[in-house]
């Protein structure tokens, strides 16, 4: 029973980051469509990511430097591994959504510090960015994410997906507020254009990736697409019900519920790529204030809104 | 058992006021600490079983000057005494090599331990409050070894402020229930008025730098010695936090409370305190320049989260809060050891200054990520099950105000911590000639760095050690094996968070075995083009007012912030203490002539 | 021990898949000096669209395979040229535009100007034009990924094999030196 | 003209005011000028004048004011030229000055920033001057500068 549950997480993991490179190429072609471009082939992320591990010569600024591939790369691993990938529940079982919150800061420090021991300027303002931007966004996801649990009940979030079965989160009136705010907080994540301030190549050389290139650069691709598939699961596990469409656990189920998770993740990836061609980049201050001012504000209004329900 | 202890600490602190050399005597006081730790080890196989009750065998009377001082232990005075005295070895370690010379700071820091042991031991107010006294005086004058004049001033109107506080409540206890022992208030708990705990809780809150009361903690953090720093922060908060655990739970305060104001406003409104401090300590923490000051703010921000799950009361909540208080004793004390290690080789403490020590003293910075990542509560480290327990509780009370705040300052800890890890240790290499810390300063890092790994694969062996406190303490436990925490929400299974990480890392280990790579030199840095020996002028750290951003957006709401309030209280009493010079002017003939009038009013008194 | 360096799979055909790979994903950094940086914006967007074949802009030169000199090479700009060419990664490739990287140009007598590149720097493709049109500079691209292929893109491991003759034009050229006779 | 009436010497040259002037009176005609409304500091250029061996140096200023362009003109010895930086008066001058000390040998009292500007490594006479012959210098170091002799082996 073990090897068979060892299997089925290996290969869903596998999958899951496969599906990740995949979407950066599909993103880039979406984005290419939309400027009226022929844009690169769908399968551009494997290509890149090939190349820049066979780059014959690497350069290391020391091993806090190389800390940031190792970091990067494991810590997205580890929260595809805590995230239900269509209706599958890895090992979302054994943790929750704030272990979920917190494992995706592993990746985020590491490649800090990476960036950080780079010694260049740009890296270090490119974190700080980063960073701001990850305190901002945070406020409204964490306030959804206690509505969600205050309604169910439960902080797992296998859980909740299980309680979505009959009826999806975002078709209960207060969630549909909620799963507003949360995608643009996913916005925010997936460092898409209006608030992708912390890698601007024309400001700050690509901020904290100014220094990284070959080995360490396709590292870091790979952490790139894990995030598109990690941040799109988990908004599609907590608000549209993961994906779970049929129940019983035959092997026709386990292809439709994967597929639905596709679609629905490819949906939110897509709407979040068209906010992205459609609008300028912010400042950082201005990311800020829109996050704690508006987002909160809304988000806010949801949770109370919720609690109203629960304990009436 | 307990004389002997006693006798050796003091015989130890008596010892060292005379010894010059800092190296013997901080071998002599890292014996005299080793023997408290000693004791808690013997009495840990106690309290696996043993029912609570405050008269345990191992007590002992201690009469003085006619008064018998009560002493026993109790579970969960063994918890907080576990917590504090292991801190101790490591950091005299530490100051073996930090301290060419005495200056005072073994024989009062040796003070301090009796007082903290007397503290936990105390089974009756009295002794409670003479150790209580003698902690706040030996710990004053080690703040005043750092002769920054803002420090002592607000320590000592602090340090008084909450004696005066804790004095005034146990005189309410002994009117109230007619006797001083803890075991006897314990029995006539109703008659105890809200007053009472009202007034203790707030003494107990300024010694663990709650917000309202926390003024003091930036000024002594950032001037006195490191090493009692350490123990300051990491210690002695603990001490204030198992004075209010005692007045609140042990002493059902808690229930009293409740009954008064029929529902848990008060206890939540603790909870909204500490919440309160978390983040505007967090948030005020990563705009500092001076690391000290920094990690003071940050203190002040996790000790908030133990304030939280003492509010919140239940299972879950205490067992988080003993578990981050435990977390923080160590990765505090840790994280100002190493602000002391890196002053004691560049001098400087100021974040802007400092640049690119990491790549020299290597050690020093694996101890400070270790503990960076405690704190930011990652869960590669133990501070997670920590912060975890409490979001669990606060989120099953459904409590909406408080949690979104919590969480918000947990996420704002990664952005100090990083700001540590890149101002201090990594970015431009602008200190290439100093040395890695001394052997037994890495040694003592090391060692307060231990435990937060073993609690990570096994917060099981945190919660049992904790079990017969809160059982004793009349809370319930929770569900728990070794590596797997059950609540009533979700379950955080250890295990598989290391396993996972272990298996995940092989391919990422794979791409950065299989492919060489060349060192390169810190100079050889994309900058435009440019040469470095071409900025070679210019700080290439970018690590001065690092958050400036958000800091215009935030600073305008924080203008007015405590600290102005208490410099103008600061004022206010320079002024009066200015005026009464002039009444006691020294000269003798004008105390003549108020002897004379004060004789004329009391005859024309009498008379009339 | 590395895999990829032919201790398990044979060299040529690791090296193969490998300039496939960097073939197909030419990431450039473009050293705008001269005039020939305006000519990009054409060549990414819409009408030509580079990115249909893989290639991308990137803001380092850690990231980045391809350095197009856009133009003139003043001797100051040569000597951040330089600079930025040894911080990218190899395998990297040097497309120079327009005519006067190739022999001075219209600034054929200028006592600043650079006149021959490929004395300096190991440039694999050369495009004519004083400014090539964005046809030309696709061409050029085009030819690159061709040479790639043949493997016969060896300007990083010219650069590598002749250090010294490289690094003996720079230094001259850095400070205006003459063999002949000493200052005017 | 305003500037002429300023002053009180010089004539109009193709619409511009132009002002004769020498290395002590300058800076005082200019601070006048800049008071009144001239106080955009065009440019500072020179001219070599080689046949009567002297340099000329121009100080441009325009007026949003009155709309007029003045011209404050110097006349400098071609064998080492001095004059007194005016970079006080406009900051910009600094800059234009480093030019022209470096492109023809001018040299600025007061101006500490004399250093190599466009012309790094440069150790041959200002560029700029007449009689400097440009093709030349560009033949004896560029076209010195040898090829890259490559083995004739396999190559690599």
């Amino acid at each position: 029973m073990v090897v068979e549950k060892i299997a089925v997480i290996a290969l869903y993991t596998t999958i899951a980051m496969f599906v990740g490179i995949l979407f950066m190429g599909v993103g880039r072609k979406i984005v290419a469509r939309v400027h009226n471009r022929v844009g690169p082939p769908v399968y551009q992320g494997f290509i890149d990511i090939a190349k820049l591990l066979t780059k014959k010569t690497n350069i290391s600024h020391g091993w806090i430097y190389d800390l940031a591939l190792l970091f990067s790369m494991t810590g997205i691993m580890l929260t595809i591994l805590f995230l239900p990938i269509g209706g599958v529940k890895l090992l979302s079982m054994e943790g929750d959504a704030f272990l979920v919150l917190y494992l995706l800061a592993i990746p985020a420090l590491g490649f800090a510090l990476g960036a950080g021991a780079s010694g260049n300027p740009n890296a270090a303002i490119g974190v700080m960015r980063a960073l701001v931007m990850m305190l901002s966004y945070e406020l409204p996801f964490v306030i959804t994410l206690i509505a969600l649990m205050i309604y169910y009940d439960t902080s797992s979030i296998a859980q909740i997906v299980e309680m979505q079965h009959a009826k999806w989160a975002i078709m209960i009136p207060p969630f549909v507020l909620a799963a507003a705010v949360a995608d643009m907080a996913l916005q925010g994540m997936l460092m898409e254009a209006p608030f992708d301030i912390s890698t601007a190549p024309h400001e700050i050389a690509s901020g904290p990736m100014a220094e990284f290139g070959g080995k360490h650069l396709g590292a870091l691709m790979i952490y790139k697409a894990g995030t598109i598939v990690a941040y799109t699961t988990l908004f599609v596990d907590l608000f549209l019900g993961g994906g779970v469409v049929m129940h019983d656990g035959s092997v026709l189920a386990y292809l439709a519920n994967f597929a639905v998770w596709f679609i629905l993740i490819f949906l939110v990836f897509t709407l979040s790529l068209l906010i992205n061609t459609s609008f300028p980049r912010f400042r950082i201050e201005q990311a800020f204030k829109f996050y704690w001012k508006y987002e909160a504000l809304l988000a806010f209004i949801s949770l109370i809104w919720v609690y109203l329900m629960v304990i009436s | 058992m307990l004389e002997l202890i006693f006798a050796v600490l003091l015989i130890a602190a008596f010892a060292t006021l005379f010894i010059k050399s800092g190296r013997i005597a901080a071998i002599i006081s890292l014996i005299a600490s080793a023997m408290p730790l000693i004791a808690v080890v013997d009495w840990a196989n106690d309290f696996g079983i043993k029912a609570f009750s405050f008269g345990v065998e191992n007590s002992m009377d201690f009469p003085i000057a006619g008064i018998t001082m009560h002493l026993s232990i109790t579970s969960f005075a063994w918890f907080f005494a576990v917590m504090v005295f292991s801190l101790l070895p490591p950091i005299f370690l530490f100051s073996y090599s930090f301290f060419e010379k005495n200056n005072g700071f073994f024989p009062f820091m040796l003070f301090l331990i009796t007082a903290v042991f007397g503290i936990l031991l105390a089974s009756d107010f009295l002794t409670f409050f003479f150790f209580w006294e003698l902690m706040a005086a030996s710990s004053f004058i080690l703040v005043c070894i750092s002769r920054d004049k803002k420090a002592i001033m607000s320590y000592l109107a602090f340090s008084v402020l909450s004696a005066v506080l804790i004095l005034v409540g146990i005189a309410l206890l002994y009117s109230q229930s007619g006797t001083l022992l803890f075991s006897d208030i314990v029995l006539n708990a109703d008659k105890v008025t809200v007053s009472a705990i009202i007034l203790m809780v707030a003494g107990f809150a300024v010694k663990s730098a709650l917000m309202p009361l926390h003024a003091w903690a930036p000024f002594v953090y950032s001037k006195a010695d490191e090493p009692f720093v350490a123990f300051l922060s990491g210690g002695l908060s603990k001490v204030g936090y198992y004075g209010m655990f005692f007045v609140l739970f042990a002493l059902p305060g808690a229930k009293i409370l409740h009954q008064y104001f029929n529902s848990g406003v008060a206890t939540y409104l603790l909870a909204v305190i500490g919440a309160i401090s978390a983040f505007i300590g967090t948030l005020l923490a990563f705009m500092e320049d001076d690391l000290r000051k920094l990690l003071a703010y940050s203190s002040i921000a996790q000790l908030g989260y133990i304030a939280v799950g003492f509010g919140i009361g239940s299972s879950l909540a205490m067992a988080g809060a003993l578990f981050q208080a435990f977390n923080h004793a160590f990765f505090k004390s840790v994280l100002f050891l190493v602000a002391g290690a890196v002053a004691y080789r560049t001098g400087k403490w100021k974040i802007s200054e400092l640049g690119g020590v990491g790549y020299k003293m290597p050690f020093t910075f694996m101890a400070a990520l270790f503990a960076i990542f405690a704190l930011a509560a990652i869960p590669i480290t133990s501070g997670f099950a920590a912060k975890w327990l409490l979001y669990e509780a606060a989120v099953s009370n459904k409590y909406i105000f408080i949690t979104p705040i919590m969480l918000i300052a947990g996420v704002g800890a990664f952005l100090y911590s990083f700001r540590i890890l890149y101002g201090v240790f990594l970015g431009e290499n602008r200190h290439d000639d100093i040395k890695e810390a001394p052997l037994p300063m890495i040694a003592g890092m090391f060692l307060l760095v231990l435990p937060l790994i073993i609690f990570l694969i096994f917060p099981g062996y945190m919660l049992d050690m904790m079990h017969s406190a809160l059982v004793d303490a009349g809370i319930g436990t929770i569900s728990h094996t070794n590596y797997v925490i059950r609540t009533g929400m979700a379950s955080y299974n250890t295990l598989a968070v290391v396993i996972g990480m272990m298996v995940v890392m092989i391919p990422a280990f794979l791409i950065y075995v299989l492919r060489k790579q060349k060192k390169v030199d810190f100079k050889d840095n994309f900058l435009a083009g440019e040469p470095y020996e071409f900025y070679g002028y210019i700080s290439m750290h970018a690590a001065n007012n690092f958050y400036k951003p958000i800091e215009d957006v935030i600073m305008p709401y924080l203008r007015k912030g405590a600290i102005s309030f208490y410099t103008a209280l600061y004022n206010a009493m320079g002024r009066v203490s200015d005026a009464s010079r002039k009444i006691y002017t020294g000269l003798s003939q004008d105390y003549t002539i108020y002897i004379i009038i004060f004789f004329f009013i009391i005859v024309g008194w009498l008379i009339w | 021990m590395g895999l990829f360096d032919g201790d398990i799979m044979k060299y040529e055909d690791w090296n193969k898949i490998s300039r496939i790979a960097s073939r197909k994903s030419l990431w450039m950094v473009h050293f705008c000096t001269g005039c020939g940086a305006i000519e990009l914006p054409p060549v990414m967007t819409s009408r030509y669209d580079m990115e249909r074949f893989g290639m991308g802009s990137m803001a380092t030169p850690r990231q980045a395979d391809v350095l197009l000199i856009t133009g003139y090479l003043t001797v100051k700009t040569l000597k951040r040229v330089v600079n930025v060419y040894e911080q990218m990664q190899s395998p990297k490739y040097v497309i120079s535009f327009g005519s006067c990287p190739i022999n001075g140009g219209m600034y054929w007598d200028s006592y600043n100007t650079v006149k021959r590149l490929d004395r300096y720097l190991p440039v694999d493709v050369y495009v004519g034009g004083c400014m090539p049109r964005p046809e030309g500079v696709m061409n050029a691209f085009l030819e690159l990924m061709k040479l790639i292929d043949e493997g016969k893109a060896r300007g990083w491991e010219k650069y590598q094999k002749y250090y010294e003759q490289y690094k003996r034009n720079q230094k001259m050229a850095f400070n205006f030196e003459r063999e002949k006779d000493e200052g005017a | 003209m305003k500037a002429l009436e300023l002053i009180g010497k010089g004539e109009e040259m193709h619409g511009r005011a132009y002002i004769k002037s020498d290395k002590e009176e300058a800076s005082s005609i200019i601070k006048k000028l800049k008071e009144n409304g001239f106080d955009h500091f065009v440019m500072l250029s020179c001219v070599d004048w080689i046949d009567n061996n002297e340099f000329e140096l121009v100080y441009h200023l325009w007026s949003y004011e009155h709309k007029e362009h003045v011209m404050v003109s110097i006349i400098l010895p071609r064998d080492n030229p001095s004059m007194s930086s005016m970079h006080e008066l406009f900051p910009q001058i600094e800059t234009y000055e480093r030019e022209i000390h470096e492109m023809y040998g001018v040299d600025f009292e007061g101006n500490n920033r004399l250093t190599p500007f466009m012309l790094e490594g440069w150790h041959d006479m200002p560029p700029m001057r007449k009689d400097f012959d440009s093709k030349k210098f560009a033949e004896d170091v560029f076209d010195s500068i040898p090829e890259i002799k490559e083995e004739e082996d396999e190559g690599i």
